[in-house]
């Protein structure tokens, strides 16, 4: 059973590429990446217990923590982006 | 069954890497950047080397795409069109895939325990550890005793890498000072609540989680670089969250440096203090009276200066780049 | 199964070459840095590739098992310090290619030869 | 007993499987950005619940058990505040849901 959870893991794993890869906007690349984060965590803690060595599990907790930080500093980029084309521009 | 799925990881792989290469739009190739590492993540695990999936984790998902993005913002995120088709390199390239995969045919397959790579040394690594070192981690006392040569030079690129940022992107125009500091009205996401609170809860557990994985190496994946990218990616979410100058109020610059020198000094001193003690440069055994003991003390030591100026480094670094995003 | 025993050194080859070809053919800076990224993932994927035992497990030794198969340390160890001297290396380019900017107001190569040549 | 267990952990599994993979679909085939997302987060957090706790009764009482309501615990809270801070930069930078662009084109 932990095949099934691992297949449908790798299968959602390739439409979050096809979505980052299709696009179109770069906000649909970000909820891609992020999604992909999210599996990758939970694909290696089912993983880990497939290899019968549990304490790998330090790894999916790295991923649990991390992967928001991505999301942040996009945010964060974005943010600064509009301010400072806002400034130079006027209107946006 | 695990075979396939690291087939299809790596068919991924390819997938996204020619994605980032064709793709126009900077940002879309270093969002395709971030998926790549986490593939590459998998790939290490599958492939039964969780200290290195562990170190593709910290840097890759935390602190590259930081900085990516940091360069971005200040060039442009548009890669200009070209019209001229590049058949040279396209051809080369072609052909030399052609004549590397040729190669491969005469590679031994993925996991032959006869493989001419599994016969010499690392055999002799397995069997001794536990008698010289006695830590359950082979990696961590391959890194850090075996072959601390390496290690020490590998830092030392590290800490060359981390000053020369610091040179090139420090504000000339001020004499006397390197002037990394950002604007004081840097705000960062404090107008956002949400994550800024639930961002505030993380940091101290990913730093934590950092220090878990520094001082567990003996035993489980991890060690000083991986401890060091932890860490590192835990301040720069409180820099995101809080704005920059928050960041350096908790640690400065001063400190940044500090630690910069400080942890290579502590790998050059036990190295130093093993000659000292009547053995070679980075010979731990002598810095205990029972050559165990002294071995352990001398990982946890070499480690914990690899964690701090890999630490060191990487916030540098981070610093120096969004500074300049603010003045721009 | 037999042939899937090489498809990991395809990848690499294919990896290798599309960071090869972006640092060639590319003329943005910045695409040619994550080329190169590229190009050193393909060589860490080698070493990782080399580094594993069929039927063993991550070189971290259970002391309970009895003839447990490890995987290889040294690759591991190699390409564990070679990740974090990557991005080290990849951040020091993003530096220069921030002052190149600063300096010439473009990334793009051409656009920078063209600027040096008047 | 531990049939018992094995069988909701199955159960559990696999159920989350399915929802894992019902939200990549809904990700790569909705119409517009906001929609995708919110199939994709929603079936993250539930996924990631099931799957996690699918797990967590295969570990049993253990250190391993810890570090899954960990991650699990992790991921709750980080998950929907990516989604809400990705929706927010998407708003800010002008993006509209697709309805919402041909009728108030003024705000």
């Amino acid at each position: 059973m932990y095949y099934v959870v691992s297949i449908a893991i790798l299968v959602t794993m390739s439409l979050a590429l096809a979505r980052a890869l299709l696009g179109p906007t770069v906000y649909d690349r970000i909820l891609a990446v992020n999604m992909f984060g999210t599996k990758t965590a939970l694909l290696l803690s089912v993983i880990a217990f497939l290899f019968g060595r549990p304490d790998f599990l330090d790894l999916a907790l790295a991923y649990a923590l991390i992967n928001f930080i991505g999301v942040l500093a996009v945010l964060k980029f974005v943010q600064d982006y509009t301010l400072r084309h806002r400034g130079r521009g006027g209107g946006s | 069954m695990i075979t396939l799925f690291g087939v299809f990881v790596s068919t991924l792989l390819v997938i996204t890497a020619i994605g980032m290469v064709r793709s126009q739009n900077l940002f879309g190739a270093v969002m395709l950047t971030g998926l790549f590492s986490l593939q590459m993540a998998v790939i290490f695990f599958i492939l039964d080397a969780a200290d290195v999936a562990l170190t593709e984790a910290a840097v890759g998902a935390g602190v590259a795409t930081v900085l990516l993005l940091s360069a971005l913002a200040l060039t442009s995120d548009e890669e200009a069109r070209r019209r001229r088709r590049r058949w040279v390199a396209m051809t080369v390239v072609s052909a030399t895939t052609l004549m590397v995969i040729y190669a491969t045919f005469d590679q031994p397959r993925l996991g032959d325990p006869e493989a001419p790579v599994h016969q010499h040394v690392a055999p002799w690594y397995l069997a001794e550890t536990p008698r010289l070192i006695d830590v359950p981690n082979v990696v961590t006392a391959v890194l850090a005793s075996f072959r601390g040569y390496d290690t020490l030079g590998e830092l030392f690129v590290i800490f060359t890498a981390g000053i020369g940022v610091m040179f090139i992107l420090a504000d000339g125009r001020e004499k006397g000072r390197l002037s990394l500091l950002p604007s004081p009205d840097a705000q960062g996401l404090r107008h956002h609540l949400v994550p800024r609170v639930v961002g505030r809860l993380l940091v101290p557990f990913i730093v934590l989680f950092g220090l878990y994985v520094q001082f567990h190496a003996d035993f489980g994946p991890g060690g000083g670089f991986q401890a060091g990218a932890l860490i590192s990616a835990g301040m720069i979410l409180y820099a995101l969250l809080e704005g920059e100058s928050a960041a350096l109020r908790a640690v400065s610059f001063q400190a940044l440096a500090g630690m910069i020198a400080g942890g290579a000094f502590l790998f050059v001193a036990v190295g130093v203090a093993g000659m000292m003690l009547g053995g070679h440069f980075l010979d731990y055994s002598v810095l205990s009276s029972d050559p165990v003991v002294g071995q352990h003390l001398g990982i946890f030591l070499v480690e914990l200066g690899v964690g701090i100026t890999v630490t060191g480094v990487l916030l540098t670094i981070f610093h120096a780049l969004s500074a300049r995003v603010q003045r721009s | 199964m037999e042939f899937l025993g090489l498809y990991n050194y395809w990848v690499f080859a294919v990896l290798l070459m599309t960071g090869l070809y972006a640092v060639m053919s590319k003329a943005n800076l910045i695409k040619k840095l994550i080329g190169m990224s590229i190009f050193q993932s393909a060589v860490f994927l080698l070493y990782i590739t080399m580094s594993k035992v069929e039927g063993g497990t991550a070189p971290i030794l259970q002391p309970d098992a009895v003839d447990q198969l490890y995987s290889n340390p040294l690759p591991q160890v190699l390409i564990l310090t070679a990740i974090v001297v990557g991005i080290a290396t990849l951040s020091l380019g993003l530096a220069i290619v921030v002052r190149i900017s600063e300096v010439y107001g473009t990334i793009e190569e051409d656009e920078i030869r063209e600027l040096d040549g008047e | 007993m531990d049939a018992g267990l094995d069988v909701a952990s199955w159960i559990l599994l696999v159920a989350g499987g399915g929802f894992i993979f019902v939200g990549g679909l809904g990700a790569l085939r909705m119409p517009d950005f906001y929609t995708r997302m919110h199939a994709a987060s929603l079936t993250d957090t539930l996924g990631t619940i099931l799957v996690l706790s699918g797990v967590i009764l295969q570990a049993g009482w253990s250190l391993a058990a810890v570090k899954l309501a960990a991650i699990m615990v992790f991921l709750l809270l980080t998950c929907p505040t990516a989604a809400y801070a990705l929706a927010n930069a998407a708003r800010l930078a002008g993006q509209r849901p697709q309805g919402l662009a041909r009728h108030q084109k003024g705000c």
